[in-house]
């Protein structure tokens, strides 16, 4: 499934929810999933600091696709997490750099949040951007 | 007290009345900024509508109307604070730039080896200014410690009191926990040791009686937007006999006696440290929330607030995994974590359902530090709040603790 | 151009409705401080009716909200000025604390043998701040002089400009005089120099477009007041170069990332340079204001009180024994005198007549001093004003000089 | 004449004008009238500095008497000065540090008065008594 699939799939998923309480228990969800990263892999260089969650954000290759591991103290934000790495993990430097991201925009849980919580959603698909653009360059 | 009524209290505050994500509003963010009744509002207005002109040194009607109107809200914030003369009255932009301005005119004051003292319950507005005087200066802070409640350790601050200790400098109530500082004791003991004392009363002049000259401090210093006024206006109360003592800081208009490029001298008290046209509207509408609060009665608010903190206690203190912060003895805040719950997912939820709390390190990092945490859920209260509000904040608290664990 | 009609702007502003002394006021010191159009008092009220809540580290809606309109006002004033980031834009309470911040954040920059060079048309906000920064760094201060005409001396300027100029902090247009100052051309020398440029743009904003990259200062300052904004609200324009090496000066929440009592470290700009709570309210105001501004158009703006000073420089130069200050090319304010008659007692009867003029030394006591003068009698224009305003200017001045002589 | 009679005949002179024109006409008249202070008179320990206008005032004695000479480079502010002048010049030290110079409220002048002037005023009073303190105690 290509990148703007897996995106399309995760919208009309949300879709099902009638209203934020069902969204956010389906972002809840996809946090308490994720795996957590192992406490020593959550080192300062893995950190990305936002305003009143941290999220730690590892990668990795295998095979010529980029692996993502991440975690975070808040569960939200990890859902929130999980939503990218859904649709990124496994897939080559090339269609990660490509990407639109902004399918982000469509879920409708944006609206929801605190422009902290918005602003950090988007530097977390800089970052991962960015550390697959690391990978690919070697 | 029958008269404390705080549903017709809530009829004076428009925006108590707006939905929020289709919820009524359950307003608990006080601690970082109280809404403003529709007189104040309309003070403000009526300022802009019939007297606007900038003040002191105009001959003509709206100058001289102006002028006066805001002068008279600086004897209304005097006899609010009980200070010995309305000279003594600096209007700032806020508590912080009331904490700069001191902090700045006592830098010649201090050298290395000098001690400024402060506490481990410190908004960072009454730290970081002392780390840049203490930068400038050589001088050197010393923390007093808290216990597990977050009440100060009064043996320990007795023991950091020492003939180097130039300035004490503590808050009166704790934005992050509530607690009520001992701070009669502690300006008695610090005026003993010959220190000079600062009184951050940025949470105390919102929900006590606040006396300057029962206190006996040197400095206090709050901000107009916790206490019902717009942001962008605050005070400093300055002892007379110290701020005349002291050299002037911003530069400009108003605090000038005579200027001339050999020299230039400086206007007495209160204007010396008001450089520049003053937020004069600002000052009016001060005035105006401090006439609304004594009209409630800062003890009857008080007394509802406590009512309110002492319920909140109990139930959200009942909700499982739920710990509380500070002591139970609490004014203004009640801060809590929730066991295996980030208060940011806390916070976002139950903004969902409407109520408004504040979540995060409240300005307190190094408070934050001591107990090892990264932030709390604050719910903090004001007159216009009700026992209702209280089960909202119960009721959504232990939803969104449902959904999160 | 045609459709800039003063009749109907007028009635955008309540308070020019109003008498005084039984007369229509006659509005003409807004040089001092200018009037509020409607829609500015209505965005007040709005924040505080539908979003007030403090802002940047809260999750709740209003936070949200608030938040954002924050920092769309910081956008409407980073366009307005041409600014290349929003991010250079830095609220402050006025441009008397705009000019103290610099004077602050660069008086470690400055050592003996320095120079900041000024001229004689500043106000004292644009001296003291620079005479308080020598006497902190041993620099000394320089004074570009003017002709009878209020002009500067551009010879002088540039003798006076050398390597040990380290700044050139200059008014824009002389709020004594109306004098435009060649600013571009005064900022270009002094970079070539390798000064660093501050602009008092304190009545520049208001007559005229500005665009700070075209200008290519260091700083620009100005306050809300004087554009149809509240008081106690202005901006500093700051390169972000030059703000980013330079250390912070109030210290406080919101201007930090992390505190410890070890340490603390700085936030970005502009968040660096705006301790504590800031002045919310009085931004979106400030936004409000400048939208209005630039409906009307800055262009339009300006052409239109040149068209009124012309006429006021005619028909009062016209009365006997008038004198006229400043060049014949004006913006914002005529100034003069009348030969026996004091300033002061003009304005007291021309009160009485219902026009408002600002009498004595507008805060430029070293002008004053260079004109042998105690003051001097000024009228200000702004977009609302009218030629009968011109000419009730004219007839009460004839009048009052007539009783008095 | 006493000073209380004085006052009244100053009000009651007042009294006979219709509106703020004739009054300051009577006030701007009254200052024109009072004789000018020679120039190596006006010392700086006589100034009284207001915030607009500058004041000197002289005081001496003459027969048991109180003798003011006083001067303004504002004509409004020499008439009012002139309206104490009036009340208190000739009178002894004594009357003058008993007089109740309030009588100047009633003129209803200070209403049109800036706030500076108006503390001038006050200023002004202040000061005439203080010279006659200082000249009784010699
Ligand atoms: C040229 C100039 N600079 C500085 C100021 C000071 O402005 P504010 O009093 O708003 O700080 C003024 C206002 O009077 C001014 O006209
Ligand atoms: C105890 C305390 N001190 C200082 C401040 C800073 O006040 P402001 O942001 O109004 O300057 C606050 C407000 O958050 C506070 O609660």
């Amino acid at each position: 499934m290509s990148i703007a699939d897996k995106q399309q799939q995760v919208l009309d998923e949300l879709d099902l929810f009638q209203d934020w309480q069902e969204r956010y228990e389906y972002v809840i969800e996809l946090g308490k999933k994720l795996p957590a990263m192992p406490e020593e892999q959550k080192t300062s260089e893995k950190l990305i600091k936002g305003c009143q969650s941290q999220v730690w954000l590892d990668a990795s290759t295998e095979d010529g696709t980029i692996r993502y591991a991440a975690d975070s103290d808040s569960v939200i934000t990890k859902g929130m997490i999980a939503l990218f790495v859904r649709v990124l993990d496994g897939e080559s430097s090339d269609d990660i750099l490509t990407a639109d991201l902004s399918f982000i925009d469509k879920t409708g849980l944006k609206e929801h949040l605190a422009p902290t919580r918005a602003n950090a959603l988007n530097l977390m698909a800089t970052q991962m951007k960015q550390r697959a653009l690391e990978l690919a360059q070697g | 007290m029958s008269s404390f009524d705080p549903a017709s209290i809530r009829s004076e505050f428009p925006i108590l009345a707006t939905e929020i994500n289709g919820r009524p509003l359950v307003y608990l963010d006080n601690a970082a900024t109280t809404q403003k009744p529709r007189r104040v509002l309309e003070a403000s207005r009526r300022y802009y509508e019939e007297l606007n002109s900038n003040i002191h040194r105009g001959t003509h009607h709206l100058a001289r109307a102006a002028t006066e109107a805001h002068e008279k809200a600086r004897e209304t914030v005097a006899a609010h604070l009980n200070a010995s003369s309305s000279d003594e009255v600096i209007f700032t932009s806020g508590t912080t730039d009331g904490i700069n301005l001191v902090a700045n005119i006592l830098t010649a004051s201090f050298q290395p080896g000098d001690e400024i003292l402060i506490s481990t319950l410190e908004h960072h507005s009454n730290i970081v200014p002392w780390q840049m005087l203490c930068e400038r200066s050589g001088a050197s802070l010393k923390v007093i410690p808290c216990d597990d409640h977050g009440v100060l350790d009064l043996d320990a601050f007795r023991e950091l009191l020492t003939e180097r200790t130039r300035l004490l400098a503590v808050t009166w109530i704790s934005n992050a926990f509530g607690t009520i500082n001992p701070v009669a004791e502690m300006i008695a003991a610090a005026k003993a040791a010959g220190a000079r004392v600062l009184i951050d009363a940025a949470q105390a002049v919102p929900h006590l009686p606040v006396d300057v000259q029962a206190l006996g401090a040197d400095f206090l210093v709050f901000s107009g937007h916790k206490i019902f006024a717009p942001t962008g206006i605050g005070v400093l109360w300055g002892r007379r006999e110290v701020l005349e003592s002291l050299p002037p800081w911003r530069g400009g208009g108003e605090m000038i006696k005579e200027v001339s490029f050999e020299g230039t001298t400086y206007n007495d008290l209160p204007f010396k440290y008001e450089a520049g046209t003053p937020n004069i509207e600002g000052a009016i509408a001060l005035a105006e929330a401090i006439d609304f609060a004594n009209e409630l009665g800062m003890a009857a608010i008080h007394l509802h607030e406590k009512r309110l903190l002492e319920k909140a206690a109990e139930v959200v203190g009942g909700i499982e995994g739920v710990h509380l912060y500070g002591p139970s003895e609490r004014a203004g805040a009640l801060s809590f974590a929730i066991e295996g719950v980030h208060h940011y997912d806390l916070g976002t939820l139950i903004d969902q359902m409407g109520v408004a709390v504040r979540t995060g390190h409240h300005c307190c990092q190094p408070l934050m530090a001591r107990f090892g945490i990264t932030g709390t859920t604050r719910a903090s209260f004001a007159a216009y709040n009700t026992m209702e509000d209280v089960e909202a904040l119960a009721t959504s608290v232990e939803k969104a603790a449902m959904m999160l664990r």
